[in-house]
């Protein structure tokens, strides 16, 4: 598209938005806040709703997917001024969902004709909640182990097994799933990716309680699961290719954490919790320099989110996607710890009155970020894969 | 200086190691932290702690004490390291225990010092202002009336003050904040009026008070030392705390490191034992020099405080900010080498991390003791 | 902003690229080093360079030059630093010129920006008085003579200074220490009576001078700009002296990390190759993803200079900053990661170690850039 | 040795030195004025000639080794008294000898009589000087990994091959080597430990030029060098044992690196260089924090060497040995480092009358802190024998 028209682009999505957008919807949602879509969720308020409605209409809870499947069939360029502009004025995401950022990219790809219609206009409606089945108890990085047994049974798959770290499957319509249908084909070789109904009997969820006392992931458990063969994405035993084309959305997603999401910034709340000397520096020269480093380091981030970017769409190949996970977390990492160190004794609150919800929130952040250079491939195996695929050193 | 223990001291801290183990492996904590336990320790458990002498370590005989030495107390906190003890040890045993035997007169040791040592009352050192270790910048007022003082002001991050019997509250008589003259030391019962304490729930599980003041009386007799001259026994005071925190996260930073490495050499992935990893390898062997170099630095402070009180200021925060620094180092790599688990609440490990970084800042974080340790080399 | 190149800087940059390999590879650096030559970097070279016009790349086209902007002259430098080119492109080229073509009358510009275009003459800025980049600090003094002034002082790390025809020297004609007001630049004839330069042999292999200056007789019209008022064109300047240095920093440390990686896909010890070490695999990748952010970062304080002079102080403090701390890490890990033979001099790996040092001190160090990165962000 | 007699000890000891010490060898030795010994060694000067010979004449050359072989007799704890009253008035050591760093404790341990006799008491006279034939080009980190090839010929083995890092081959008497005496066993086994004239025939030098500008080292080539059987150590095939009980006496030495060789030092010099606030503090707050983290990391490495020596004493087991080398070659690097920012460019000068002695000396001591971290194991190698030996890591 010429940058005429994308000017022209730019300033009718500036004006829907201004007119669509709920102003109430113009302030970073609260966790609780947030609309993840499925059969048994409720909108947290009308203009929640309202808003979900009408960007839904447009296509636009999925921008750049095709019209036909309920997205918006918006090209990359276009895509990101709609991300632009909805982030100048801080409007919501309408909907947030793990079919929208990681199956769906994955079904455009490998799903059936069949597959594509009933699942992604689910997603792009937000009927379906997904959660993600991949690593299991004992095999956290070692995606390959997969041990979740899928018996071939004529016109069904009988699963049997367990999944660790699904995200919310207590509340999920849906579970995405690797699992072996072939145990005599080598690790990669002999995993399928399975589509499955959570509300399938035979399958059971607990909770984990995470060191940021959130309880975001669950453990699930496979009790002779019967899963129809349409369900099935791809080729059976050749699974693996669709598992490591959503592990690259996973790795994008993972990438961008804290670019949506609403947390607390360090160098916004500076002020309020440390002291500055006459010249107007930060009085303790280690915690001035820690927040430095990290906004230094946030806005090199950034910055390379815009350069693969615009390499993009320029066709130019380059490797920053493969680094964006580690580098995306990292930031994430040194942003909990500066947070500490601004706040001091201020930032130590479990729970209670004695500290703001601010304050409590810049803990449970920091916490979490310990998650997220784990969580969607170790910043080992990032390091791993960087070493690998483009340094090529040797195996 | 000797950076070995000897003989006795040995004995103690393998007698600490084995009653702690028994009566205090992590799971008690654990239990009491679920339990949202109001006292925020096991009452029970400080009596036999008391009953076997470690509150009173560091106490003279003639008060009811052990007189045994620091370095002996350093020995037992280390070891509570280990089993992320929650006790009055640091707030009551350590700093206020300190500030009574630098600081109190004839009648205030003899009321105090054998009831502390027994475990029949705990003290605790209401300091902060604000929400960084900032000693000197106390500004909480203690302005002249009736011949005593009327003391207000607002307390933070009170270890063990919601509970505390008595409260050794440092509150400014004179000069301004920055200055070390004009900080006065006042012992005053937890109970006077014009105290309201409120316990706050940290990111540890464990206590510290907010505590507000508002004209609390205190008389000439509560005064802790000379007036004015608060800051030569509360300096002493907060440097033996900074070690017994430094001994205590030593002691932890090895626990974490140790269960880690024990970790690496169980756990499985792609078919080999995690500990086979060679990138693994070499941050286990790095962290371990960083622990050992560690062992020397805690037990050259733990021993400077009887035996070197001039260089105490340096060695203290050479000791604080290292431990700081190898505790943040320790516990995050321990988090991250175990990998999903490492990140439940189930698993001990987050408990080592969680507690490392409230003991990193209690009494000065890195900056604030690299900034004093290059103060006083001089530059 | 633009993150990319496009096609005609992409050209640029590959003609650099293959210019650069077939006449001045690395070997041209050491034969230059190794012979003690006087000059410090070869005459014919740097006349080939003024003639492919990047000596007059960002200078207006009325004065000769190409007008090409500074991305594009970003780029040649950032391929300079793969092949360590010894030459005047950042004193004169970059610093020189911008001080002429933000701070030059008409007369001066016709007078030197030609002559600088074309290579028959070159320029440095005398700047430093002292061992630390300190621009604020200068008390190299400029007092009223004759309608004119006299200027007295020394200055030290003068790139290319001691062969330079003409110097910008940067006095202060009122004011103290630490303010930007009263500094003022004047251009003089090297040859000038009062004037004793120096050179200096540095670690790199290249050249800065020490100058001394005696009672410098300058007239009103050898003034840059306006008198008190430098400091308006010699920060701009500067900001641009440190992102040309951050892109030749850039260059060198992708040509030692590059160089590091295949000798880690060569070398073999104990019947593997080393690059199979999960530990040295791990410390590349580190050092990989550093080096991407750094491409970014770099490229956009690039397309500053021209897209964005408001932002352009905070932008420029966070690619020299970032450029400091970058290659500090790489050449070190490089040279450690080339073992034995990477301490040798026969190796080259150690002169990228080396010229990493020297630019690290040029206009300012690590922590000069955090600092004012952080005050030009208000904390 | 009781602590009365320790005491007694030190004051005959502090006695002697003060009247037995030259004046002018109680000042740092400068590399050119110190006494390597060996056939072709001339005294620097008359001073540390009489000093030289007057140490010698007590034992204190090589103060732990047993009197009959000319050494000292003395027991660990007299040595460190002896070594911390010469400190204590900067007395020079009176030779500097690879022989009393490296060979001794080996021979000590694995010589016969014959061999102790005749090289021992050479060693502690300063008649021989010694250098090291343990690397090869190739095989760097990998000692065993040995190619150097001897030949059993009946009396004598044909040594041919080459070694690397053999520091002044070119001036030294005698080389111990690790040589290749069976090609068709592996690795380790099939290693001999030999001594070699190195004025045999068929051997020649070379220098290599470090990045320092120094030139200690050389490669040392062997063709068809005749080394008698007498001068093997220990059993043929078997000398890896004696490689390893050297290797350690090596690690210690580099871990006492910057000890006893003077050096600038940066908390000495940082008045000079740095300029300071108001308060008195250095004004560039990243220069002092890296100040301030040197020389708390130096602290603790010396707190350590010391903690190391009394539980040596207490005859306590710890690993504290096993992470020296590396200590205290990170603490040269931290102190390279450190001068280099302190200095800023006045620490840039390679040659030349601009800089100061002093100056020129800090520069290349920071360039030779990156040789310490290679040589005689690199760190790499540290770290794999701490995760080995100590952590007890699966292999």
């Amino acid at each position: 598209m010429s940058m005429e028209s994308l000017d022209q682009f730019r300033s009718e999505v500036r004006q829907w938005l201004a007119d669509n957008c709920p102003v109430s919807q113009r302030t970073p949602a609260q966790p609780g806040e947030q609309y993840w879509g499925g059969r048994r969720a409720e909108f947290p308020n009308a203009d929640a709703q309202l808003w979900f409605e009408r960007m839904r209409d447009k296509g636009w809870t999925a921008p750049e997917w095709p019209a036909e499947y309920g997205g918006g069939g918006l090209d990359e360029a276009q895509a990101k001024i709609l991300k632009d502009e909805m982030k100048a004025i801080a409007a919501r995401p309408p909907l947030v969902s793990l079919g929208i950022w990681m199956l769906g990219p994955a079904l455009l790809e490998y799903g059936n004709q069949q597959q594509k219609e009933k699942y992604l206009t689910a997603i792009v409606r937000g009927e379906h909640r997904w959660c993600q089945g991949y690593s299991e108890p004992g095999y956290g990085s070692d995606l390959a182990g997969v041990q979740c047994r899928a018996e071939d049974k004529g016109d069904h798959y009988l699963v049997n097994g367990s999944k660790i770290w699904t995200s919310r499957a207590d509340v999920a319509d849906w579970i995405f799933c690797l699992v072996r249908t072939n145990t005599d084909a080598i690790k990669q070789e002999g995993i399928s990716f399975l589509l499955i109904d959570m509300e399938t009997e035979g399958i059971s969820t607990s909770l984990i309680e995470l060191i940021s006392g959130e309880s975001e992931f669950c453990q699930t458990f496979f009790d002779n699961v019967k899963v129809p063969k349409e369900n099935l994405v791809g080729e059976a035993d050749k699974g693996w290719s669709v598992a490591k084309s959503l592990l690259k959305h996973e790795r994008k997603l993972m990438s961008e954490m804290g670019t949506d999401i609403p947390s607390v910034d360090p160098r916004t709340i500076a002020r309020d919790y440390v002291s500055y000397n006459a010249e107007g520096k930060i009085a303790n020269s280690e915690i001035r320099r820690q927040l430095a480093e990290y906004d230094m380091y946030i806005q090199a981030v950034g910055l390379t989110h815009f350069r693969g970017f615009e390499e993009r769409m320029h066709n130019i190949q380059g490797n920053s996607p493969l680094i964006m996970k580690y580098v995306g977390t990292e930031a994430e990492r040194l942003k909990g710890e500066a947070l500490l160190a601004l706040m001091g004794s201020s930032a130590l609150g479990w729970e209670g009155d004695e500290f703001s919800a601010t304050e409590k929130q810049a803990l449970r952040q920091w916490a979490m970020s310990k998650t997220l250079t784990i969580a969607g491939g170790t910043h080992e195996i990032q390091l791993n894969i960087i070493a690998k695929r483009i340094l090529q050193l040797p195996q | 200086m000797s950076l070995v223990l000897n003989e006795e001291q040995t004995l103690l801290q393998s007698t600490a190691r084995d009653f702690l183990l028994t009566n205090s492996p992590v799971d008690e904590f654990r239990k009491l932290r679920d339990s949202r336990d109001a006292l925020g320790y096991s009452a029970e458990l400080w009596q036999q702690i008391a009953d076997l002498g470690w509150a009173g370590i560091i106490i003279p005989e003639q008060y009811g004490g052990l007189e045994f030495g620091f370095q002996g107390l350093a020995a037992i906190i280390e070891e509570t390291g280990h089993t992320l003890l929650a006790s009055p040890l640091i707030s009551s045993s350590v700093l206020s225990a300190s500030a009574l035997v630098l600081g109190g007169n004839e009648k205030q040791k003899n009321d105090f010092l054998p009831q502390l040592a027994n475990g029949s009352i705990t003290l605790a050192l209401a300091l902060e202002d604000g929400n960084h270790h900032d000693p000197l910048g106390v500004t909480t007022s203690a302005n002249p009336s009736d011949g005593g003082w009327l003391v207000n002001g607002r307390k933070v991050f009170v270890m063990d003050g919601h509970s505390a019997d008595q409260l050794i509250l440092v509150a400014r008589t004179s000069g301004a904040a920055g200055e070390s003259q004009g900080l006065s030391l006042f012992l005053v019962d937890a109970a006077s009026a014009g105290i309201t304490r409120t316990r706050t729930t940290m990111v540890d599980g464990r206590n510290a008070a907010n505590i507000e003041l508002e004209n609390v009386a205190v008389g000439a007799d509560q005064l802790l030392g000379t007036v004015d001259d608060g800051w030569t026994i509360l300096e002493p005071v907060l440097d033996r705390g900074r070690i017994a925190l430094a001994a205590e996260l030593l002691g932890s930073a090895w626990e974490a490191f140790n269960r880690t490495v024990e970790y690496l050499k169980e756990r499985e992935q792609f078919g080999v034992k995690i500990g086979s990893f060679q990138a693994l390898q070499h941050r286990a062997s790095i962290m371990y020099t960083e622990l050992e170099l560690s062992n020397s630095v805690v037990m050259h402070a733990a021993s400077a405080v009887d035996d070197d009180p001039a260089g105490l200021p340096a060695i203290a925060s050479l000791a604080k900010a290292r431990m700081n620094d190898v505790s943040k180092l320790v516990t995050n790599e321990a988090v991250q080498m175990h990998g999903g688990i490492g990140v439940t609440d189930e698993l001990d490990i987050g408990l080592f991390l969680k507690r490392s970084r409230v003991a990193m800042q209690l009494l000065g974080d890195s900056g604030y003791h690299k900034d004093r340790y290059a103060t006083l080399n001089g530059y």
